[in-house]
């Protein structure tokens, strides 16, 4: 399976015999039943631009602690499912249930991508996106100050509540910066840290929102094989905090190593899902990727300059 | 002008180095220093060479007469074919021999207009600047008043003070939060008529049952504008930035025009006059700023101090910051969990405020009409916000200073008819040479040579034009 | 003294103006469309226009008694072709020497926002320098009778020579942008200026030819405008905001929202003014302006200048 | 390239340019007969959109300056300040103070606009210094408790009054459409005619405009209402666009309006043949119609590159001499203060009205005239008072 990479041509015309709709449901049969160790659930998600189906009628469950990778071919709609579950995009169809805690749920469709960070779903862009004049810790601050209340008018007049929360944003942001082994990099500007530690700042930042559910998109796009390294390791701890990751990569052979679940999806549908090792021998996961040539993800680079306004 | 930078000293290349490598292909030819004659001969410097000339042409007429509809080429053509042309031909040689043979006023002006890099780590924690050096500006705006003429102190309180504070106000708007706010002098307006509403029976026909003290309304006009900025905000800030713009744009026009219509309210262009000074009687102190000047002008430089001393918190507190992020990535900023429409509107109604205030201020100072709040107004704000330096406290305040002591000085020194033709100049000479502004701040700074370089947005309008990097 | 009675000729003079609106937007769309910056100067461009084609046509005018015939076609003709060149040569030193070096510099965009501001100032007050501060009348050159009539209301020749020159531009210019080289490499540069230049066009040339084909268009209008309207170094200003509001109103940098929203301001202006007292007028305008972006946030045809053919 | 040499230069010539203009405004300063020099300042209207108006009287300043330093009769020569309020009161005060820091300027002809005047009148006033206004007609203007400020302009009340018994008495007008140009002088004038008006059982239809270029709807809208008369109370280079755009369209009524029409260019800017009837009220003397004023024309023209005078250039004119005729009667005691207490007395008679003042600081008794286009030229009538008894 790890040779199943992204060769885009193929990919598109093995998705010519795509998987009937109809197999989905049954997709879900896979994931113990209760609901009660959910942290989230999408149903029957379904997207379109114009005339071009983004995703269609696509359903996930991930259980709480839980790593779980979403793969596929170029454009089959991953990132279109991390816009979707944090608010970027707005669906036609369907529903995206959250639990922040147990027997807590919310639907997440209909907010706004900042209400839903403040629920606990933090996320990572696929080219990265930091606040690139802002120093590291400011980047990381951001995050960590979001839940704060404190006005403006503390702020001016220099309240000691807004002062005390100044600080603890400060602590945390630069506990964070340690967690992601960013702690020299402190004071230094986002834009002027090499590729692989802007990766791990963003992570840092999205973790600084203390969400119960973490979005990486790509995250070992582009990095070396030490980078990529020091990132399992850094996913491991992040999911052993209880932070359940959901996860789009394309480097197989971090996403058999990290992820319990894995979720295959190829034009807009789901066509697989199940422990890294069921999909792998998933005869419609192999007819998707069929013909695509060893290759094992994307090259450097593919993450970073990829369009801007795609959010947009 | 050239001071001590004599031609034929070689430059020193290290400092233009720097810049160089972004200059394209004709990068190279620069620094090789050319002051060899032939040089002198190269397409590029008889180019040069013309359009100097064809500015000393300009300058010539700029400063040649005035002249008439019926003949339109009769003033231009007299400056032109008048002995006064060689002087204007000559300096125009002289500059291009000093720019073809000198290359320390290149260096000068690259070192000059190039930013000083500096790392984020020394700026960063470093609160609110040396201490000594904002100190010493302190000492030279409470000593400066008093060497200048009563006029020029006038000045001080009605061009430069209050534009000073107006644009404190609208840097928040588009300084920090990246938002182009093109009718900005709506909510001095706005701070103008409540005061004659709430301190005057006569000065409006539509007054309050009761009279209050100007200092009464500080307050109140502060919440009105911050409430009339939200009002507008609330709806027009899903908006992308051009388009925010123009409805801002016509929201000041449609305020200045009901001021103006609005006959039986606001007295209409008949101005509300009688509005009582500002006075205090507390404790035993009474005291009224009268017409006198510089009671007005201290009292309004401490309130800049204390704008500028509380803005600069703001802007190093979480809400600075998410402001930072907006104007860098909106979308990076949202998903932190950023709520960007409403800190937008925080920044709007913060704005606002600021030029609500200004606005009682100057009411109680002065008669005003609707005159005083006409969309070139709210230009000419913005053009000292930009100037000065966008999101830069102090930036903006010396952008008031510049461009508002500009007009003053001008006025004696041209016809006034003509005073905004060198205005003008001025502006777009400067922007040409330092487009960051005067004081651009650090925070600022980084990201306008980060969006050179092609990484993040310089403001929430979005990158810098196409084919801004060559 | 009813609405209805007055309805079509109020429309028929709010077309005329709206027509002269739309050819000043195709100006501020054109340039926006390709540079995503709105060329606050434009006004400018269109009042050194207007008194490059009033002079001109001025200048030709035989004394004594109004030109009729062929002479008339050719006065006017002159006036369009001089005023569009000097508005193509204003908008082009505009360009040069106020966003040229800005862009090497790679400015903030606000930067350019200045140093148009700044242009302009320069650019009116020298203009009232050298040719005074008084209105300019330029004397009729036709005979301005009612030509037809149409649902009670009178057509003049004036108002059709302007809406008739005003339209030919507007489609000749949608014309070009649509189904030419040019056109194609203007669309491209719009859609995607870096792309543009991997696939061989030259941005800088397409950045020029858009001042220049705007500024003709500025100036062709400005000379309209000036023979009904009179031209004042200061004539700008106001028909300049209410062209970029057109264009914003239309979709700003869509060459056929920048035409549709002109017109639609004429009219909104020439019936908000006969409805209720007309200094309210600009109030009404800028008012729907608002109520349309709420509805429409990206003007009535949506933005993109590459989407408009 | 070398684009930024080029750069370089640029700022370098602005620089030079700002140098070269300062030496260029600043070689005033001779004195070039043995007289004494008495400085007077102008305030008024340099800048902006209605600088034509502040030209008007400024040339009008200027020649009447000439006129008395080419005179051997008057034992000075008069020297001017300029200072310029661009017509707006936010520079009012700056404009004011600039003249009463001068310490050599004894008195001031301006502020030109009300709003001006009422933002710089309380400077004028606490420091004593005379201000003579020459354009300045808000009624209000003389009760507002300034002590130095006199004008040569009759209020608005006086033209308004005269105007509507005018359009009544002698056009006979059943229907009047009154249109105002929103500014303090449109509304203030409208503001006095339209009562007066009513009051004589006229009908009257009420609408305001803000200056603009576009005047077609307003002329249907006009048109529509099928007045006898319609009045504007604005300035000419608005009226020049209605009238075209009404003449346009076959409006058969009347066309009348005020001072601030009645001006030369009018009939240039609306065309002779649109301008042909159009009556023009105006509380003074035309300088360019009235015989007695010819020589007024000449020098004028003599004096300022051939211009014409136009709307406030004889008030101004007059203002100015009025202050020479009371500096002569002073003899060697001019100051400030002597200066405000003599001229209330002043009795000068002016080519627009005999200068004498009211003790609130109005000019006394004016005549409201009438003028109207006749071919191409701007002709009197005669007084309002006498053709209504006529």
């Amino acid at each position: 399976m790890s040779r199943a990479g992204s060769h885009r041509a193929s990919a598109r015309r093995g998705g010519a015999a795509a998987v009937p709709g109809a197999r989905q449901p049954s997709m879900m049969e896979n994931v113990g039943g209760d609901p009660g160790d959910l942290v989230v659930e999408a149903r029957d998600l379904s997207l379109r631009f114009g005339g071009v189906t983004s995703l269609d009628g696509v359903s996930l469950r991930q259980r709480r602690g839980e790593i779980l990778a979403v793969i596929g071919p170029n454009g089959a709609g991953k990132t279109s499912l991390f816009n979707c579950l944090t608010g970027a995009y707005r669906p036609q169809e369907g529903s995206v249930t959250f639990w922040p805690q147990p027997g807590q749920s919310t639907e997440l469709l209909g907010r706004r991508p900042h209400a839903i960070t403040r629920l606990g779903v933090a996320r990572t862009f696929q080219n990265i996106r930091l606040f690139p004049a802002l120093s590291a810790l400011e980047n990381v601050q951001i995050g960590t100050e979001v839940r704060q209340k404190y006005g403006p008018l503390s702020v001016v007049l220099g309240l000691p509540h807004a002062r005390r929360a100044e600080r603890d944003g400060v602590r945390r942001a630069a506990d964070l910066l340690d967690l992601v082994g960013l702690a020299h990099r402190t004071h230094e500007q986002a834009a002027s840290l090499p590729y692989g530690e802007q990766r791990r700042l963003e992570i840092a930042r999205a973790l600084g929102t203390d969400p119960r559910l973490l979005l990486l998109d790509e995250p070992a796009a582009g990095t070396n094989p030490v980078e990529k390294r020091d990132l399992a390791a850094l996913v491991t701890r992040i999911a052993a905090t209880g932070v359940s990751v959901l996860l789009i990569e394309h480097d197989m052979g971090l996403v058999m190593s990290l992820a319990t679940t894995v979720a295959v999806l190829n034009f807009g549908r789901m066509i697989a899902y199940g422990s890294p090792s069921e999909v792998q021998r998933d005869p419609a996961v192999i007819e998707a990727y069929l013909g695509a040539d060893s290759g094992t993800g994307p090259g450097p680079g593919a993450g970073g300059a990829g369009n801007r306004r795609e959010l947009g | 002008m050239t001071g001590p930078n004599v031609p034929g000293q070689p430059a020193p290349r290290s400092s233009t180095s720097t810049r160089e490598g972004r200059e394209g292909p004709g990068g190279p030819r620069r620094v090789r220093p050319s002051w060899h004659p032939a040089g002198l001969r190269s397409p590029a410097r008889l180019r040069q060479l013309g359009v100097l000339v064809l500015l000393g042409l300009l300058a010539a007429v700029v400063t040649g007469p005035t002249g008439n509809s019926d003949h339109p080429l009769r003033a231009a053509w007299d400056s032109i074919a008048d002995p006064r042309i060689v002087l204007f031909l000559v300096i125009a040689v002289v500059l291009w021999l000093i720019v073809a043979l000198g290359g320390q006023l290149r260096t000068l002006a690259v070192r000059w207009t190039t930013p000083v890099r500096e790392p984020v780590g020394a700026a960063y924690g470093r609160r609110g600047g040396p201490i000594a050096l904002n100190l010493a500006l302190l000492a030279v705006a409470i000593i400066a008043p008093m060497l200048f003429s009563t006029a020029a102190q006038q000045w001080m309180v009605d061009g430069v003070g209050i534009y000073a504070l107006l644009a404190l106000g609208l840097n928040v708007v588009v300084g920090y939060a990246g938002l182009l706010d093109l009718g900005y002098i709506a909510f001095f307006a706005i701070g103008a008529y409540t005061t004659a509403y709430f301190t005057s029976q006569t000065a409006m026909p539509w007054h309050a049952p009761f009279t209050l003290n100007p200092f009464f309304v500080f307050p109140i006009a502060l919440l009105l504008a911050a409430l009339a900025g939200v009002v507008l905000g609330a709806p027009t800030l899903r908006l992308r930035g051009d388009y925010l713009a123009i409805v801002t744009l016509g929201f000041g026009e449609i305020i200045h025009l009901l001021a103006n219509n609005a006959d039986g309210v606001t007295n209409g262009a008949r101005g509300a006059f009688g509005v009582p000074h500002l006075s205090i009687h507390l404790l035993g102190i009474d005291y009224t700023w009268g017409i006198d000047p510089l009671p007005y002008y201290y009292l309004l430089l401490a309130i800049i101090v204390i704008v500028m001393i509380a803005f600069g918190r703001l802007e190093r507190s979480r809400i600075g910051r998410s402001w930072a992020a907006i104007r860098e990535d909106e979308i990076a900023a949202e998903a932190t969990g950023v709520a960007t429409l409403r800190l937008k509107l925080l920044a709007f109604a913060i704005g606002a405020s600021v030029s609500g205030f200004a606005g009682v201020l100057f009411a109680s100072k002065q008669f005003f009409n609707p005159q005083s709040f006409s969309l070139q107004a709210s230009f000419f704000i913005v053009a000292v916000v930009i100037f000065g330096g966008m999101g830069s406290r102090l930036g903006v305040v010396v952008g008031a200073v510049v461009l508002q002591g500009l007009t003053f000085y001008l006025r004696d020194l041209v016809a006034p008819a003509d005073r905004y033709i060198y205005f003008g100049a001025v502006i777009v000479t400067m922007m040409i040479f330092r487009p960051q502004g005067l004081v651009p701040s650090r925070r600022r700074r980084r990201e306008i040579e980060l969006s050179e370089a092609g990484v993040g947005a310089a403001d929430a309008l979005g990158a810098a034009p196409t084919g801004a990097r060559p | 003294m009813g609405f209805f009675d007055q309805f079509w000729q109020l429309t028929i003079d709010g077309l005329m103006v709206g027509s002269l609106y739309a050819v000043i937007a195709l100006g501020y769309t054109l340039v926006y469309g390709v540079l995503q910056l709105i060329n606050f100067a434009h006004s400018e461009v269109f009042m050194l226009g207007s008194f490059g084609g009033l002079f001109a046509a001025r200048a030709l005018l035989p004394d004594g008694g109004v030109p009729g015939g062929f002479q008339s076609v050719y006065l006017v003709a002159v006036g369009l072709a001089v005023g569009a060149l000097c508005g193509a040569l204003a908008a082009f030193t505009l360009e040069r020497v106020a966003y040229r070096p800005l862009r090497r510099r790679s400015a903030p965009r606000l930067a350019y926002l200045i140093s148009a501001i700044g242009a302009s100032l320069f650019a009116v007050n020298l203009a009232g320098k050298e040719f005074g501060r008084q209105n300019v009348d330029l004397p009729d050159l036709f005979h301005n009778d009612t030509v037809f009539t149409l649902f009670g209301a009178d057509v003049s020749t004036q108002s059709l020579v302007i809406f008739a020159v005003a339209i030919a531009m507007l489609v000749g210019l949608d014309r070009l942008v649509a189904g030419t080289r040019l056109g194609q490499g203007i669309r491209a540069v719009a859609q995607d200026a870096d792309t543009a230049v991997l696939m061989g066009v030259n941005v800088e040339r397409i950045i020029i030819v858009t001042f220049v084909v705007g500024g003709l268009l500025a100036g062709a209008g400005g000379f309209l405008y000036a023979m009904t309207f009179n031209a004042s170094y200061s004539m700008g200003f106001v028909p300049g905001v209410k062209a970029f509001t057109a264009a914003v109103l239309g979709g700003i940098g869509n060459v056929r929202g920048a035409m549709l929203g002109g017109l639609l301001l004429g009219l909104v202006e020439s019936y908000g003014g006969y409805l209720f007292q007309a200094s309210y007028k600009d109030v009404i305008a800028f008012l729907v302006l608002v109520a349309i972006l709420m509805i429409r946030p990206s003007g009535l045809l949506g933005e993109r200048l590459g989407r408009a053919a | 390239m070398g684009r930024r040499p080029i750069l370089g230069a640029i700022a370098l010539a602005t620089a030079v340019t700002l140098s070269a203009a300062a030496c260029g405004s600043s070689g005033d300063d001779t004195s070039s007969s043995g007289k004494k020099t008495i400085t007077i300042g102008f305030q008024g209207v340099l800048s902006g959109d209605n600088q034509q108006l502040g030209l008007n009287a400024l040339y009008g300043v200027k020649t009447a300056i000439a006129e008395v330093n080419a005179d051997a009769s008057y034992p000075f020569e008069l020297k001017l300040v300029e200072s310029d309020d661009a017509g707006s009161p936010d520079q009012g005060p700056t404009a004011a103070q600039k003249l009463i820091d001068n310490k050599k300027v004894v008195a001031v002809v301006g502020p030109m606009f009300s709003g001006a005047t009422k933002a710089s009148e309380p400077a004028y006033s606490q420091a004593g210094l005379l201000s003579v206004s020459p354009s300045a007609t808000n009624p209000a203007l003389t009760t507002l408790g300034f002590t130095s400020f006199y004008r040569v302009i009759a209020p608005d009340t006086v033209q308004g009054k005269a105007a509507a018994d005018y359009l009544a008495d002698v056009l006979k007008a059943k229907k009047v459409y009154s249109l105002d140009d929103k500014s303090e002088y449109g509304t203030g004038l409208s503001g006095a005619l339209e009562p007066e008006l009513k009051a004589k059982g006229i009908e009257v239809i009420h609408d305001g405009i803000n200056p603009t270029k576009d005047y077609q709807s307003e002329a249907t809208k006009i048109i529509a209402a099928k007045p006898d008369v319609l009045y504007y109370s604005g300035y000419y280079a608005e009226l020049a666009l209605l009238t075209k755009a009404l003449k346009d369209k076959g409006f058969t009524g009347k066309i009348a309006s005020g001072d601030g029409s009645n001006d030369p260019q009018y009939v240039a800017q609306a065309g002779a043949t649109a301008a042909e009837g159009v009556y023009l009220t105006c509380p003074c003397g035309d300088a360019n119609s009235d015989p007695k004023a010819a020589a007024f024309v000449e020098s004028f023209k003599k004096v300022n590159n051939g211009a014409k005078p136009g709307t406030y250039s004889g008030e101004a004119y007059d203002a100015t001499k009025a202050l020479a005729t009371v500096f002569k009667q002073l003899g060697d005691d001019v100051n400030r203060e002597s200066v405000l207490k003599a001229f209330p007395g002043v009795n000068y008679a002016g080519i627009t009205k005999t200068v004498s003042f009211e003790s609130n600081g109005e000019v006394k008794g004016s005549n409201v005239y009438v003028y109207q286009v006749k071919n191409g030229a701007i002709t009197v009538l005669g007084n309002i008072a006498d053709l209504i008894k006529a």
